[in-house]
């Protein structure tokens, strides 16, 4: 009973956006995880601008460049180029396009899409909703790499099948989140005064159970956005998404894996790029989950 | 960050205490290994063979695989000066007009004793009836196993060339050709023309299993065959009553990785002794390591990018050529075969008594190519694919790479092409198909004789059995390697062959574009294997140094 | 004084999955009738699981009964068109910080009711919001406030300017003053009674907090296991229960 | 002798924006063999002090105390092991809501056996294990389960608030404590129940001896079954002494109206007449008037009670307020 | 408990039918000849065709050659490998133990040390120790697989040549295939130079299980942890506490119990990553499993493998995500309140 209720300055109103937002900002991870998501993000919007040099652009006369801070090195090509004398420096900023756009494409795709599922499956009720709950679990079970490995097996491999197969290896994630999350508030007493108060189901459903599920939506979607870059990546190294000359970071890799002893950085900068992606992802959405916590705690 | 992951270096006491734990965790301890283990060689090599009979395939890989470990030929090839020398056949005879030939056979020669077939008998006359009638006679047992095709005896017209092969003794067979051939003893001492076990031949044909004889084979070779893992490994044992000196190693394993990298990081922790095809980028890092060695040879190969001439627009020479011209092969030499190649103006290779050193190498001139294509009624360009063989080869260490330079280049004169790969038997099967328009492979030449180039790879009877990659049926070209044929007059046969050189370059079917070394990478301790410059490689003599 | 809301044999029986095929039936409500008078405060008391709660729900029409009637001034009603309905009758929740929408300030949550509920135009919502947060005691700029920035007793006034926004005839509040700390809970029976006399709202107040029911209900109806047992005047109901649970249940608050 | 003596005990939360003072200077003593009443409304510190005896609160919280002996031991001044040592052995506890209280993977049998300390176990150790069982079934006899059979095998959530409440107090008087803390014991519980359960906690105050700490906001269920009453607002002590005399002559205007409030202390109030109540509410943690913490709502309210009043003693009775309702203050 | 269990079989051929039906859909769903993607014929004559098509019921309606479908199934006749020409059913009875033994190793890894790793930083959640476990948690949550399992093969067999890079035991070692399990085999194959053998096989072990574990060693260091701090700051911790137990006592007694009763579910669900992450995990290290196999397949447009290998896999996952569930709720007194 006696749970303290730490209340704010009375004098300026805080919303419980704000607080989560002020909770999120005290963790320096979690900060620095933002810092890094914001430029990947602008990273992907706007790599074509910043690239020094034509990503694929192949250079006769400039074959395997080492990298600026090795002795060989050229400063115009502060990461050297690969074996067909592509800087590596564009590729691995249109990398950030290809990997973590497309990713983040997948993850708001799937999550509109299971938003719309989620929604038709949280608000009806009977033996509809138990075939598609037995249906959803099968689809959970799934592991969504596999899934998106038979989606391409079908589809033929290519980025922008990956992005449809990993697409629809997320969204069983997604319905299950959403339905839980709106069954969950269609059991709050809120939601059952509103109706009292004259508000219709789509009004139920705009204005008081959306708001109120979409920062754990945000969660969900994190951890589908690191899963979706993993993915992608895991594709494009194995052959299966993103196609020779496109500059996934994935795709990279395989690329650069022959050249492993002569010129470790096509191994290990995409790789530690797409690693820092998704720290930064993870990092947010642990964030988030800490301060939702913590915010529920006070 | 400068980070070599090649090498990393710990300072010494961490690295010492951590080979001490690792070496206390999980013992490290040689001496007591087994004598399979011990004396055991394994060979990396780039692919899973097709077929264990090497009657039925070309590839280099099966070959090196299976031919000189499993069987013996009639004949062999001097390694140093490409010529002919007596193996299962003791010595042999020519009639006048170079229609008949009779061979005396080795005696107490045994073949394999396996978990699957026990001979009851030496090698024979028989036998050799029995390999070579299995090619031509269209009534043997054997024939359609398989499905009939015999690609390499196909190429050189076996079945029109032989008129028949007559068992004249136990140890003596005869023959008999419809017209003379130069090349008829160099095809025999091929690696395709292996002999085979009519006894065990009779064997399976009774146990209504006839496949068996090319899944599991029986030869005289050194080494006898224990099991084949797909994609995984092939497992030879020694051939204890070899009529040679014994192979060396006790237990011979293929070990089969496609990748180049992984097969080099192999090499690098000992789990492979010898390396088939290193990559030449990484020929100068293999030489700065002590624990590796690398062998290098000439080798007669080409690496070519085959038209097909069967398909429009590629019907047209000037199309063909207008591509050809707009190719920087020089590029293509550096970047994929980091200049351990010469660039090739003809198929031939500099080293045969046939090349042409007179032939212009083509220019790269993107402006004529251009002017060729309007020529041709395509200003405009056109869409095409590029089919880049998935494996690396000697004539091609990494085709992906050189089709996507060649799709940059070729996107200069308005050709929009595709670059296509299939995994490596699907490859060959479509391409054997003719499904592609034009495809980036090669060839390697199995014996000295430069009629080994020519008719594999462009005749018309090869256009049929699938070699001819460029799908390519010319009278006129057909006729002067015929004719090449008929004589054995070195000088004469020479200027047949300078003719057809030119008139491939003027009909471009297929773009020569670079012959390459051959290199094999082994650890320190291994010694005494030699690489034959026409193909296949023994490894019975492969000897491991152990400490 | 008019009869605001009659009912007249309530049942209630819910059905619950046990197994594949087999259902249970729990009886949770049985032939349950009363009267309640404008001005009136009815006080409906019983344990967990007598059915007081399956009852409210029924009178704002989140559930169906299965058979009976619910008359509102005399005409027999069908609950379940909020928007008409909730201009007479109003629910309080229990727990007044579960009932409010965290996300929303307290202005746009009695604004949406003013919009869901009523055809007032923004400035006469505006006006009747601030009006209905003076009437209980709060200030205009509370309506800036989120739920979770009030305190307990000021949540409980916050829910009812909810339902006091649309003037209704009759609040029902299920357990409502129970959780309340003493001194604040009688700051809200003050306003409650107060409201009641000026307005001549009626309560039905559902609770087993028998002491207050003594003080503030008019009217005391007993409910165990779904059946009503004794119903009538506080007092009197409180000086001559007839069934030996009733007389239990006062016993056990008032000794 | 005074079991427990706590003199100025502070409880502070560490927020990130500094330390909020919950629990303020309160003194609070207990005789052996004492019922004593702590009555606040929620917020007001009552369960944080029961927390700080019992030494469960989280790191969140701080306390400290210029004296909080148990038995003549200062507690926060003994080594960690031995303070719970002494705590695990002297003091007991139960809360609110029962069925949270008891771990709900285990079966009622296991729960109650670990509650019994190996000391009063009489008899050779082979057989410790049937001696215990014999006085788990013992314990739920005298807190009224007959029907033990089933319910030592039942997981708690099998069973109701009101069994799981009289499990919870079985467990606590398992190791015979000499006091037993009872936070809000009823709450949860059924009205009939309600009165059930407090006889059964004055029973064993009667019987045993065990002192009792009972905590609760209702003070009209809690001056029934106490001796004696400290009174808490906002985390300070307003008023503490016996309960007769506070209920019959309250100093402090908060207890005042906190008895007044009850309609069940007013005989003579009329049914629906206006309740006795003091204006405003609560105060939130983070704003706290200084001085008096009652001092907005107070009636008697002038300016000195911006100074925080000091504890006064009458007899056996103490308050903090520089305005008492009866009897004069000398200043 | 027996109806829930009968529930859960229930639900468990539901899911193995509607699993059953997409493996058959893809017959139909995958470019190719239907026949063949069925039969794995690739030449297939025109008399036989019309055998087969009899035989495979491809001339009825959908229902009927779904049937035929699962009673090829359930005879093990699964159709032959485009590739290699075997039948698929053995051939996945080859791989698919390696594939299960590496998974076997990752897991018990990953519960040896998550799950400790996770009681020590929820202890003291705000310690260094505590800090540091969880930023090793995060990252090696966030690491790619295949980029992990790179580099420690770029340090441990090429840098350091202690680790061999492939396989599951040198190729000059011939185990016979009797259990599929690595180990087991050599122990089985009673050599004199067993321990040799038993060495070199582990050496081989070592890197791929490392990296499999990374994954779920990470999931379970921080599941362990969440769920510790959450059981810790239950009532029934305090009251346990109050008892008087020690902080040992209380959590070997009570929060242990409680904080890994959902760990058991966590399994189950983790076991599904495992199984992707080990395909990839023995693409790199030319593990011999079915996961490789699988993505060979993809490679070879292997389409009668694919079908075999995502009935397989799928039946696997649900199986042991099933199996999981119930040992959770055998466990669970609270889970059989449902």
């Amino acid at each position: 009973m006696a749970r303290f209720r730490l209340l704010p300055d009375e004098q300026h109103a805080r919303s419980p956006l704000l607080l989560l937002w002020r909770e999120f900002a005290r963790q320096h991870s979690a900060m620095s995880g933002l810092v890094l998501f914001i430029l990947f993000f602008l990273l992907a919007i706007l790599s074509p601008l910043l690239t020094p040099h034509d990503p694929y652009m192949q250079n006769d006369t400039l074959l395997l460049i080492a990298p600026s801070w090795s002795e060989q090195g050229l400063v115009q090509y502060p990461f050297g180029t690969d074996d067909l004398g592509r800087d590596m420096f564009s590729r691995m900023l249109m990398g950030a396009r290809y990997t973590f756009g497309i990713a983040l494409i997948t993850v708001v795709g799937a999550l509109l899409i299971g938003l719309l599922l989620g929604v038709l499956a949280g608000m009806s009720k009977g033996v509809k909703s138990s075939v598609f709950n037995h249906v959803l679990d099968l689809a959970l079970t799934i592991p969504s790499l596999l899934l998106a490995i038979i989606i391409v097996a079908i589809l033929g491999p290519g980025l922008l099948n990956t992005l449809w197969a990993i697409m629809l290896a997320l969204l069983p994630q997604f319905v299950h989140s959403i339905r839980n999350a709106i069954a969950e508030q269609l059991n709050q007493d809120y939601v059952t005064a509103y109706r009292l108060d004259g508000a219709s189901n789509w009004q139920v459903l705009t204005r008081l159970i959306l708001p109120n599920i979409w920062e754990r939506l945000t969660v969900t979607a994190t951890m589908a956005l690191s899963t979706a870059i993993l993915d992608i990546a895991a594709l494009g190294f194995l052959g299966l998404g993103a196609q020779a000359p496109t500059a996934e970071w994935g795709a990279i890799i395989a690329d650069s894996l022959d050249l492993i002893y002569v010129a470790p950085v096509g191994v290990a900068l995409p790789g530690l790029l797409i690693f820092t992606a998704v720290l930064s992802v993870n990092l947010v959405g642990d964030g988030l989950r800490n301060a939702m916590k913590k915010r529920r705690e006070n | 960050m400068n980070v070599s992951f090649g090498q990393i270096i710990l300072p010494a006491p961490g690295r010492h205490f951590l080979s001490l734990f690792l070496a206390a965790s999980l013992g490290a301890c040689q001496p007591q290994l087994p004598e399979t283990v011990r004396s055991g060689l394994v060979y990396c090599s780039e692919g899973s063979p097709e077929s264990f009979n090497p009657q039925l395939v070309t590839s280099g890989t099966t070959i090196d695989a299976i031919s000189q470990q499993l069987y013996d030929r009639l004949l062999d090839i001097d390694p140093q000066s490409g010529e002919l020398k007596p193996l299962l056949a003791t010595q042999w005879q020519v009639n006048d007009h170079g229609t008949v030939y009779e061979f005396t056979l080795r005696p107490d020669v045994q073949f394999h004793q396996t978990e699957y077939f026990s001979p009851s008998r030496a090698f024979n006359s028989e036998d050799v009836v029995f390999t070579f009638n299995r090619i031509m006679d269209k009534n043997h047992p054997f024939h359609y196993q398989g499905g009939g095709n015999y690609p390499f005896f196909q190429s050189v017209d076996w079945a029109n060339l032989v008129e028949r092969v007559v068992a004249t003794s136990d140890n003596t067979v005869r023959f008999e050709l419809n017209r003379p051939d130069s090349s008829f003893l160099s095809n025999l001492a091929t690696d395709f023309a292996a002999i085979l076990s009519a006894e065990y031949g009779a064997a399976v044909l009774e146990q209504d299993q006839p496949g068996r004889i090319d899944s599991h084979p029986v030869g005289t070779g050194p080494f006898r065959f224990k099991e084949y893992q797909k994609d995984v490994l092939i497992r030879y044992y020694r051939h204890k009553t070899y009529w040679r000196e014994l192979a060396k190693p006790e237990q011979l394993v293929f070990d089969i990785v496609p990748n180049n990298a992984r097969r080099m990081a192999k090499l690098f922790t000992h789990e492979c002794d010898v390396v088939a095809f290193p990559r030449v980028a990484e020929l100068g890092l293999i030489s700065q390591r002590p624990d590796v060695d690398v062998q290098e040879s000439t080798s007669m190969n080409v690496g070519f990018w085959a038209f097909n001439t069967a398909k429009p627009p590629f019907d047209n020479a000037k199309v063909r050529l207008a591509l050809a011209m707009a190719i920087n092969r020089e590029a293509i030499l550096q970047a994929v075969y980091f200049g351990y190649a010469t660039a090739a103006n003809s198929v031939l290779p500099p080293t045969s008594w046939a090349y042409n050193a007179e032939l212009p190498l083509l220019p790269f001139d993107q402006t004529q190519a251009k002017a060729l294509l309007a020529e041709a009624g395509y200003a405009n360009g056109f869409s095409m694919d590029i089919w880049a063989m998935p494996v690396q080869r000697l004539y091609n260490p990494n085709a992906l790479k050189m089709a996507e330079m060649m799709q940059a280049d070729l996107a200069q004169i308005g050709v929009r092409a595709t670059i296509v790969s299939y995994e490596w038997n699907s490859f060959r099967r479509k391409l054997s198909n003719n499904e592609h328009d034009s495809v980036l492979i090669g060839w390697s030449a199995d014996n000295a004789d430069p009629d080994n180039f020519f008719r594999p790879l462009l005749s018309c009877s090869a256009a049929q059995t699938g070699t001819n990659r460029a799908n390519w049926c010319d009278a006129n070209f057909d006729r002067l390697i015929s004719q090449a044929l008929l004589t054995s007059d070195q000088k004469q046969r020479r200027s047949y062959y300078m003719a057809a050189q030119q008139y491939l370059a003027e009909q471009m079917p297929l773009l020569s574009i670079a012959h390459s070394q051959r290199f094999q990478a082994l650890n320190s301790d291994i010694s005494g294997i030699d690489i034959n410059p026409y193909g296949g490689i023994s490894l019975a003599t492969a000897v491991k140094d152990v400490k | 004084m008019n009869t605001l809301l009659e009912v007249r044999e309530l049942c209630k029986t819910y059905r619950k999955q046990s197994g594949w095929f087999s259902q249970r039936s729990v009886i949770a409500l049985q032939n349950i009738s009363f009267t309640l008078a404008e001005g009136k405060t009815l006080a409906i008391v019983g344990e967990t699981g007598s059915g007081k709660s399956t009852l409210a729900k029924l009178l704002v029409g989140i559930e169906k009964p299965d058979s009976g009637e619910i008359l509102l001034a005399g005409q027999p009603v069908q609950i379940s068109h909020y928007r008409q309905y909730n201009h007479v009758i109003r629910f309080i929740f229990q727990d007044a910080a579960k009932s409010l929408n965290p996300h929303q300030k307290i202005g746009q949550m009695l604004d949406d009711v003013l919009r869901f509920s009523t055809v007032l135009d923004p400035q006469q919502r505006k006006q009747k919001i601030r009006q209905t947060l003076k009437q209980l005691g709060l200030l205009d700029e509370h309506s800036e406030y989120y739920p979770h920035m009030f305190s307990g007793g000021q949540l409980q006034r916050v829910a009812l300017a909810r339902a006091l926004i649309l003037d209704p005839k009759l609040l029902i509040l299920d357990e409502a003053l129970t959780a309340l700390d003493p001194s604040l809970r009688a700051q809200i029976v003050n306003l409650l009674l107060e409201l009641q006399q000026k307005s001549g709202l009626a309560y039905l107040l559902i609770t087993n907090h028998l002491r207050l029911v003594r003080h503030i209900a008019d009217d005391l109806l007993v409910l165990h296991q779904g059946t009503a047992l004794d119903y009538g005047n506080t007092a009197h109901v409180f000086a001559h229960a007839e069934h030996d649970y009733s007389r239990k249940l006062i016993n056990s608050a008032i000794t | 002798m005074l079991l427990l003596d706590i003199k100025n005990l502070t409880i502070e939360l560490k927020t990130p924006d500094g330390l909020i003072r919950a629990v303020d200077r309160v003194n609070l003593s207990l005789r052996e063999g004492e019922t004593r009443g702590l009555v606040g409304e929620s917020g007001s510190g009552k369960s944080l002090i029961a927390k700080a005896i019992v030494g469960v609160l989280n790191k969140r919280w701080l306390v400290s105390a210029d004296r909080f002996n148990w038995c003549g031991q200062d507690l926060l001044r003994l080594p960690y092991d031995q303070q719970r040592k002494v705590i695990g052995r002297d003091i007991a506890m139960i809360y609110q809501e029962p069925s949270r209280s008891l771990d709900p993977t285990a079966a009622i049998l296991e729960q109650l056996e670990e509650a019994i300390p190996d000391h009063l176990l009489e008899g050779p150790w082979w057989k410790r294990g049937y001696l215990r069982r014999r006085k788990a079934i013992g314990l739920l006899h005298k807190v009224g389960v007959r029907d033990h059979q089933a319910v030592l095998q039942s997981y708690p959530y099998q069973l109701s608030e009101g069994v799981c409440q009289k499990i919870m107090i079985a467990m606590a008087i398992a190791k015979a404590p000499k006091l037993l803390i009872a936070d809000e014991p009823t709450t949860a519980l059924e009205s009939t129940t309600q009165a059930q359960l407090f006889r059964l906690l004055a029973s064993f105050n009667q019987l045993k001896g065990t002192s009792v700490l009972l905590i609760s906001h209702e003070l009209e269920s809690i001056a029934r079954y106490t001796q004696s009453l400290s009174v808490l607002y906002c985390g300070q002590l307003v008023e503490a002494g016996e309960t007769a005399s506070i209920l019959k002559q309250p100093y402090h205007p908060y207890t005042h109206a906190l008895i007044k409030s009850v309609p069940e202390f007013q005989p003579n109030l009329q049914p629906k007449t206006p309740l006795y109540a003091l204006p405003g509410s609560i105060p939130v943690l983070q704003h706290l008037p200084i001085g008096c913490r009652l001092g907005p709502r107070c009636p008697n309210a002038r300016k000195e009670c911006v100074k925080t009043p000091t504890l006064e003693r009458l007899q056996n009775h103490y308050y903090s307020c520089h305005f008492p309702l009866t009897g004069k203050k000398d200043l | 408990m027996t109806l829930y269990l009968l529930r859960r079989l229930f639900l468990l051929v539901f899911v193995f039918i509607a699993l059953s039906i997409l493996a058959f859909s893809l017959g139909y769903l995958f470019p190719g000849n239907t026949l063949q993607n069925f039969t794995g014929l690739t030449d297939i004559s025109a008399e036989l065709a019309t055998q087969l098509t009899a035989e495979y019921r491809l001339d009825s309606g959908y229902i009927q050659q779904y049937i035929a479908y699962l009673q090829r199934i359930f005879s093990g006749d699964w159709g032959l490998s485009f590739a290699s020409k075997q039948p698929l059913l053995q051939e996945i009875k080859i791989l698919l133990p390696a594939t299960l033994e590496l998974a076997a190793y990752a897991l018990l890894v990953s519960f040896f040390v998550g799950i400790p790793l996770g009681i020590i930083a929820a202890i003291k959640p705000e310690g260094i120790i505590s800090r540091i476990i969880s930023a090793l948690a995060i990252a090696g949550y966030s690491i790619p697989v295949f980029w992990w399992a790179l580099l420690l093969i770029m340090l441990f067999s090429l840098g350091l040549g202690w680790l061999p890079t492939a396989g599951r035991i040198g190729v000059l070692y011939e185990i016979p295939h009797v259990t599929g399990f690595m180990l087991a085999d050599i122990l089985l194959a009673n050599s004199q130079h067993q321990t040799e053998a038993l060495l070199n096989a582990l050496r081989h072990t070592l890197l791929p299980t490392i990296v499999l574990a990374t994954f779920p060693t990470t999931v379970m260091i921080r599941f362990t942890r969440d769920s510790m701090l959450d059981v810790w700051e239950q009532s029934y911790i305090k009251t346990a506490r109050a008892k008087g137990l020690n902080r040992a006592q209380v959590l070997y007694r009570h929060a242990l119990r409680n904080a890994l009763l959902p760990v058991i579910r966590q399994i189950g669900l983790q076991f599904s990553t495992l199984i992707t992450l080990a395909m990839i995990t023995e693409v790199i290290f030319s593990w011999p499993g079915i996961g490789r196999w699988l993505i060979d397949s993809i490679y070879q447009r292997n389409y009668p493998a694919i079908q075999a290998g995502l009935l397989v896999i799928s039946t696997l996952v649900i199986s042991v995500n099933m199996l999981t569930e119930i040992l959770h709720t055998l466990f669970n007194p609270l889970a059989r309140k449902r």
